[in-house]
């Protein structure tokens, strides 16, 4: 392949990728582009919600997409649906640098992580002081927070946090203990929001003054509120993963492959580390990053913290919690 | 706009009378098979239950949450409705009593946001209704209130986006009927003795009851099914159905229960439509010369 | 009922063009006046003055003394018959006649017998539920009339209200319109721009060009004594001959060309002579005076009469003559023009 | 007298006027500020946000294929409606009006459900690709305007200009070509820019209607605003009413021309 | 330039009335016929039938002895002049009126000096550059007229073609018309309903009724000789008086009521006596026949006459007078009808 003039393009293939919408500018000049130079394969793109993008492509079986990125909740899903293209680990080059719990995770789902984001809680250190989950309850918190809606990446893990909250974890009782807690969090909850931007705009007009967020979009919202502090509690955080996976029908396997080998690549984990760029956790063990680089990322000790969530059960008992959520939380 | 203009072939013209089906059947058939036909096949799966044809609906109706989004989206639409009506008629009449050429340049003003991107337009909304934002701002320095209000991704934001994005469909709207209007009607009411305030309301407004119930049902209809400004104004707590579509649709994959939305939101907002076509034929009195 | 007095009444829409130039006139007690002109002299503009419609530049309008200039229109208590009707559509007819009595805060018991009279007198008894639309043309210009008349106006003004109408329908609203105002004895100003049935109705007609009255007379004296050539022309002398001061030769004699003139009227200070084309006679022979010789330019049926126009030494005329045989085109005549039919104007 | 010198009239005019009008202001003015989120008053300015719009790859990719399928689709709702107009208006058609309330019905019919509802049908059942459902969705959109405008212009016309084209010597066809066309060119600029800006601003249908490459501006700038809070949304915004102004600058000017000689 | 012959011809819009009733006639070389009839008749259905905008019922149209009923109307190689002009807005008049010569493939320059001849003829040669909109309404009205004209059409078709003028310019307009069919020797047919205006312009004047022609002759002839009741009307004879057969005393006297009647007519046949206003004497003693006692129920000033409305015995009867006084409401008066003036109708 490395042959090949960078002008030239028939040799190395195209494969069609569908991944989120966020930062999509970094992810074509640190990602796509390198690819391409890289291997010579040409890329087409669909960004958008992971959730949206799962709907399309588990309805649409010739939506042409080759690779897409989704959160972990969507990728089991799909594996469940059995929508991906059973992967021959041996291709990936990168896939022994994985921690044997994302070796696991992949094998069950057909789909690799690459990166992953856990939560924590965002606030306005002129306006109040949090440390630990269960602040989020406080009297004095009352029309100042907002939370993940249940339909978002961590709304799940808003439910377990709410669950760790009453004592009973959801996988016991099926969410009863976390919906009862999640009714005494409502007076504090301005907005369940399903866009981290979302914050940044309340944070900035004073709509909120915490927020229970991903730490991926922490940058974001530092970067538009320099105030803003976050904090992983002690107590733990919950982790999740963005996985890679190939579809069924993709007739381009090959350069797909090599998309997700890259991705996996120490040299683009690395770089897409940064702050400036995706902002996205390393998962290949051989990437280290200093305590700055490391900011704001699952990584080195709030990694260790970071419990998982059994997305095998939530997607199980999903549709029955959504509409248990709207009748509480946005009734 | 939404009446269907009168068609009258004023005479009978010596042409090939093959040449009209020519004609219609592309877009005839276009319209068909695009807009009829996916209809019905969102349709026929809601109707196809063991239970009944109709439980997919009931059990959608029992849901108490349901019923709420579908009374906030019947709400919001009839309340756009009046505050739009409330604030384009008078603007309208000035508007439409202009010179020619003031007329034009006024009109063209408010085309202007009609023709705006409606990302842009609602968006415009979040700057001024935050918290932080331009209203509050001036409210706290006026002391109108002392803590600021809670506006934005409220119901009340997206009646002041909904507002916003249909006044100038309906000033449009109106400044049509009333540039119809003859004007020595009111100048009659004048000599008559009526002071302008009692001209507006027994001369004025009964005249226009045709074209402010096409204007209100343009408005009606719009907000009934818009999607972005709920979208961007409301966030996820408060849906209202077209929102509450394309959650269930995309995000949570559920098409059943988006199509049943569907369904039942063509059903709602054609039903209004109806009624509110009933209602001005109701109110206006002039008699109808066929 | 009132008697209307306007004092140097003056308009500019525009700040420049003066619309109105300062006109005065009067109109008495239970009389009918017609404001006839051309269109754009300034009529329409005259009457919504009065009505206080619109704003005078300057002036004054008086009724029975009293200045009324700064009056509100809906305080002058005036009825108005509008060229177009303007009844009100979403009203029935007796609700439009109704209308002045309610914003006159009268009594249901009384708006309603005042309103049956004036329906009876107008002969719209029958259409009292009905809606404007569904009456003819002339059934509206009624209810259009009861309407003004109902609340007992001072002053009745009217601005061409039977432009609308066919022929025959006109000629009978006209008669209509009459009748009711002497029997009501009313004071009415009737603005038109058809001379006869300015004619038919008034008992003075106004004669209005670009924003001056020009005259202002009985309908037999301006027929008959038409002051300009512009009058005379509005009238129906089409038949012009214009000559200078020098050519006169006596009170009665003007010569214009190598032909004299008699005429009926005074020529001392005239410029123009004129007549009706129905009042040349062709003659036989050229007696010399008052007679031309000419040609048949052009000829027209017109059913009763014939027309021709006839190219002579002074000019083109125009003649009516009532034969049973249409003369050619080309054929040679004599012209007379009888005395008591030539008039001489000063302007 | 209700009036435009009425003062009361006018001064709740001039405020309504001010509502419609200021969000824009502010939206201009935000679109200047230094500060990387949207607010107000503005700390400094620059005409940075501006650049990064043409970082965007969306944005650029974005505003491409929504300038490409606005006038696919208003191109093609031209091309299906005027002839149906034609015949409606012309020809003795029978049941002609409703014939013109059916052309009228995508109107009433949610926009989010015409792109569910095609989305279902066009790209998964007929498995036609995205592309075209999507100049499909906006052809729907489009079509209602051109019937509306152009069954006005049409009833409005006077129709013994035809027949006199008959009357010397001018086939049907070519009559229509000569004679109809140009005369209600007018309504035919003002149709397709209705179809065109309706068509490049909408969400909905195009929120169905997206895939691989295949990204509409709009939905874009949506996307945006939904993860990033900075002014690039302000910027973009007045770059796109600027388009909006110059598209009603041409059309005024089109049709201004037009009616100086009619 | 061409003979027109219509036979039988018949038309029904929705298959069951007949618009147009079996009509026949035909147009002689040269010869300018006008359509007369009111509103509704059939005036513009038989033009578009000859036209061949519109499809025949039933019937026949020759030109010049050919059968063109079947022919395309772009195939006909008429002239037509619509009532609305329909000039081609978006065309310049050089445009407009080069268009017809366009579509029979012309050269630029035969086309180019046709145009500007008739352009010339017209009168409109400085508008050659203009845009219809630019054109005042009588301008426009010969731009649609050159158009028809310059393609030498074998038969030109108008369609009321001044009915949207006024007053002063219609008259204009119609001798224009005529003095151009005169010159250029065209086959005309115009439809109008204005019955001034058709006796002025045509060598016969055809009178429809209810998709029947009811009378079809010279306009002299129409004017003393009408046959019905319904032409009579139509054209002033504004007095009728009814009687039946028994009642006839001989060929020329009638007896009504009281009184007996002489009439210029033969009155065998006849059902009705009529006169026209202007017709009817104002005497100072009853001579007994043809003269009847009345009294004044209304009267009106005309201008250069007055007209009265008098209640006799035998119903109502308009009168004109030519006097220098008006006569009261009241008066007794006695009416003679000249025998000469008085027709008798069998229809
Ligand atoms: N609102 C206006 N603004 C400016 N000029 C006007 C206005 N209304 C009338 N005029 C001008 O004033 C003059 C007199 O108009 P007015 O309407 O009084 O004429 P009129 O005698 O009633 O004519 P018509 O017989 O056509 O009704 C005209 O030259 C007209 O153009
Ligand atoms: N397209 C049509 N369908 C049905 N009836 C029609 C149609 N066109 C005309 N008619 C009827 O045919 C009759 C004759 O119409 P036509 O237009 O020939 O009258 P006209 O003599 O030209 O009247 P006008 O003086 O009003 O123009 C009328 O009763 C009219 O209502
Ligand atoms: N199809 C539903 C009608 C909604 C009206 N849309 C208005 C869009 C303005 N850009
Ligand atoms: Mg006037
Ligand atoms: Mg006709």
């Amino acid at each position: 392949t490395s042959a090949c003039s960078a002008g030239s393009s028939s040799n190395g293939g195209k494969v069609v990728l569908s991944t989120f919408g966020l930062s999509t500018k970094q992810m074509q000049s640190d990602v796509l582009k390198p690819f391409t130079k890289e291997t010579n394969v040409k890329v087409s793109t669909q960004f958008g919600d992971s959730s949206t993008r799962l709907t399309q492509i588990q309805h649409n079986p010739n939506s042409g997409v080759d690779v897409i990125e989704l959160a972990q909740n969507n990728a089991v899903t799909g594996a469940k649906k059995k929508l991906f293209a059973k992967l021959n680990f041996s291709k990936l080059k990168n896939f022994k640098y994985l921690s044997a719990a994302q070796q696991k995770l992949a094998k069950q789902t057909n789909s690799v992580p690459y990166t992953l984001n856990s939560i924590g809680i965002i606030y306005n250190p002129k306006k109040v002081n949090l440390k630990e989950w269960n602040q989020l309850w406080d009297k004095n918190l009352k029309g100042k927070i907002a939370i993940p809606d249940i339909t978002t990446t961590f709304g799940p893990a808003m439910l377990y946090l709410a669950g760790d909250h009453a004592k009973t974890a959801v996988t016991s009782d099926n969410g009863v203990g976390a919906f009862k807690a999640l009714k005494e969090l409502k007076p504090n909850v301005v907005k369940t929001y399903a866009q981290s931007s979302d914050l940044s705009n309340m944070f900035k007009t004073g709509e909120i003054e915490a927020a229970v967020v991903g730490d991926y979009a922490v940058g974001m919202l530092q970067a538009t509120n320099p105030d803003l502090k976050y904090v992983v509690p002690a107590s733990g955080t919950y982790a999740n993963y963005d996985n890679v996976a190939i579809l069924k029908n993709s007739k381009n396997q090959d350069a797909a492959y090599k998309y997700i080998d890259f991705r996996l690549s120490e040299k683009i984990q690395k770089k897409v580390a940064g702050a400036k760029s995706l902002n996205n956790a390393p998962v290949n063990t051989q990437v280290k990053l200093t305590e700055s680089e490391a900011a704001n990322k699952t990584y080195g000790d709030i990694a260790k913290r970071a419990k998982t969530i059994d997305f095998f059960y939530v997607n199980d008992h999903m549709a029955s919690w959504i509409s248990k959520w709207n009748k509480i939380m946005n009734q | 706009m939404l009446k269907s203009s009168k068609l009258l072939v004023i005479t009978e013209v010596k042409m090939n009378k093959r040449a009209a089906i020519y004609l219609i059947v592309p877009a005839f058939t276009g319209v068909l098979i695009f807009t009829f036909f996916p209809l019905i096949q969102i349709a026929i799966p809601t109707f196809q239950n063991n239970q009944s044809i109709f439980s997919e609906y009931i059990r959608f109706l029992q849901n108490t949450y349901n019923v709420q989004v579908i009374s906030r989206t019947f709400l919001i639409a009839i309340t756009t409705v009046v505050i739009v009506l409330i604030m384009g008629l008078p603007i309208s009449l000035w508007i439409a009593r202009q010179r020619t050429n003031v007329k034009q340049v006024l009109s063209l003003l408010i085309l202007f946001p009609m023709l705006t991107n409606a990302v842009v337009r609602n968006f415009a909304w979040i700057i001024i209704l935050g918290r932080d934002g331009i209203l509050n701002k001036f409210f706290m320095a006026l002391h109108i209130v002392n803590h600021p209000l809670s506006i934005l991704y409220t119901n009340v934001s997206i009646i002041i986006g909904s507002v916003y994005l249909f006044l100038p469909i309906m000033i449009t709207s109106l400044v049509g009927s009333i540039s119809e209007l003859n004007i020595e009607v009111e100048e009659a009411a004048a000599v008559l003795g009526a002071t302008p305030l009692k001209s507006f309301f027994r001369i004025l407004i009964p005249q226009l009851t045709p074209g402010i119930f096409t204007g209100c049902i343009l408005v009606f209809a719009g907000t009934m099914t818009a999607y972005t400004t709920p979208q961007i104004l409301g966030g996820n707590r408060h849906l209202v159905m077209s929102t509450l579509i394309y959650q269930q649709a995309m995000t949570l994959g559920n098409w059943q229960s988006a199509s049943v939305i569907a369904i039942v939101l063509i059903i709602i907002s054609a039903l209004s439509m109806w009624i509110m076509r009933r209602i001005s034929r109701l109110l206006d009195r002039r008699p109808s010369l066929a | 009922m009132a008697n209307l007095e306007v004092k140097k009444l003056a308009k500019s829409y525009d700040g420049k063009n003066k619309v109105l130039q300062d006109i005065s006139f009067s109109v008495n007690n239970g009389e009918l006046v017609s404001i006839l002109g051309p269109s754009g002299c300034g009529k329409t503009t005259t009457l919504r003055i009065i009505a206080g419609l619109l704003d005078e530049t300057s002036g004054q309008v008086l009724v029975d003394q009293a200045d009324v200039t700064k009056t509100p229109v809906y305080k002058r208590n005036f009825g108005m018959v509008f060229q177009s009707y303007a009844l009100f559509p979403h009203l029935n007819i007796f609700e439009n006649v109704a209308f002045g009595l309610k914003m006159r805060g009268l009594s249901k018991t009384e708006i309603k017998s005042k309103v049956e009279e004036i329906l009876e007198i107008t002969g719209l008894s029958e259409f009292a539920q009905k809606y404007p639309a569904q009456l003819s043309g002339g059934q509206q210009q009624r209810v259009s009339l009861a309407r003004a008349l109902v609340i007992n106006p001072q002053l009745l003004l009217m601005d061409e209200p039977l432009s609308n109408l066919d022929a025959k329908l006109r000629l009978k609203m006209r008669e209509e319109i009459r009748r009711l105002q002497q029997k009501l004895k009313m004071t009415v100003l009737f603005v038109t721009h058809d001379q006869q049935e300015c004619f038919a109705i008034s008992d003075r007609v106004m004669i209005m060009k670009e924003g001056r009255i020009d005259q202002y007379d009985t309908p037999q004296n301006i027929f008959h004594h038409p002051r300009t050539e512009y009058v005379a022309r509005f009238i129906g002398y089409d038949n012009f001959i214009h000559f200078d001061q020098a050519q006169v030769i006596d009170n009665h004699h003007v010569k214009v060309g190598n032909i004299s003139f008699e005429s009926i009227d005074e020529c001392e200070k005239a410029k123009v002579l004129t007549i009706r084309p129905e009042n040349i006679e062709i003659v036989d022979q050229n007696k010399g005076d008052n007679t031309i010789l000419g040609t048949i330019i052009s000829n027209e049926y017109l059913g009763q009469s014939f027309k021709y126009r006839i190219k002579t030494e002074l000019g083109e005329f125009q003649v009516e003559e009532s034969r049973k045989k249409m003369r050619l085109v080309g054929e040679q005549i004599n012209l007379e023009f009888p005395a008591k039919h030539l008039h001489a104007l000063s302007e | 007298m209700l009036d435009r010198k009425n003062k009361v009239l006018t001064i709740v005019s001039l405020i309504v006027l001010a509502i419609l009008m200021l969000p824009l202001v502010l939206v201009v003015v935000t679109s200047f500020n230094t500060q990387s989120s949207i607010s107000l008053p503005i700390e400094g300015f620059t005409f940075n946000w501006y650049a990064n719009i043409f970082q965007q790859p969306d944005f650029i990719a974005g505003f491409e294929s929504s300038l490409l399928v606005a006038l696919l689709a208003s191109g093609l709702a031209l091309l299906f409606g005027i002839p149906a107009v034609y015949a409606l208006t012309r020809l003795d058609v029978p049941k002609a009006s409703w014939f013109q309330s059916f052309f009228l019905s995508p109107t009433l019919i949610p926009e989010i459900v015409i792109g569910f509802a095609l989305y279902q049908t066009v790209v998964i059942t007929m498995r036609i690709p995205v592309f075209a459902g999507l100049i499909i969705g906006h052809f729907l959109l489009c079509l209602p305007y051109v019937i509306r405008l152009i069954t006005a212009s049409m009833l409005l016309l006077d129709r013994h200009i035809e027949e006199a084209g008959w009357i010397y010597g001018c086939s049907p066809k070519k009559t229509f070509f000569l004679l109809v066309l140009p005369n209600i060119k007018t309504s035919i600029i003002a149709a397709f820019m209705m179809c065109f800006i309706n068509s490049f601003n909408n969400i909905p249908i195009s929120l169905f209607m997206n895939g691989p490459s295949l990204t509409m501006l709009p939905p874009a700038i949506l996307n945006y605003l939904q993860n990033n809070y900075d002014p690039t949304v302000s910027a973009i915004s007045v770059l796109l009413m600027i388009f909006t102004g110059l598209m009603m600058f041409l059309v005024e000017k089109a049709i201004g021309i037009k009616s100086l000689t009619k």
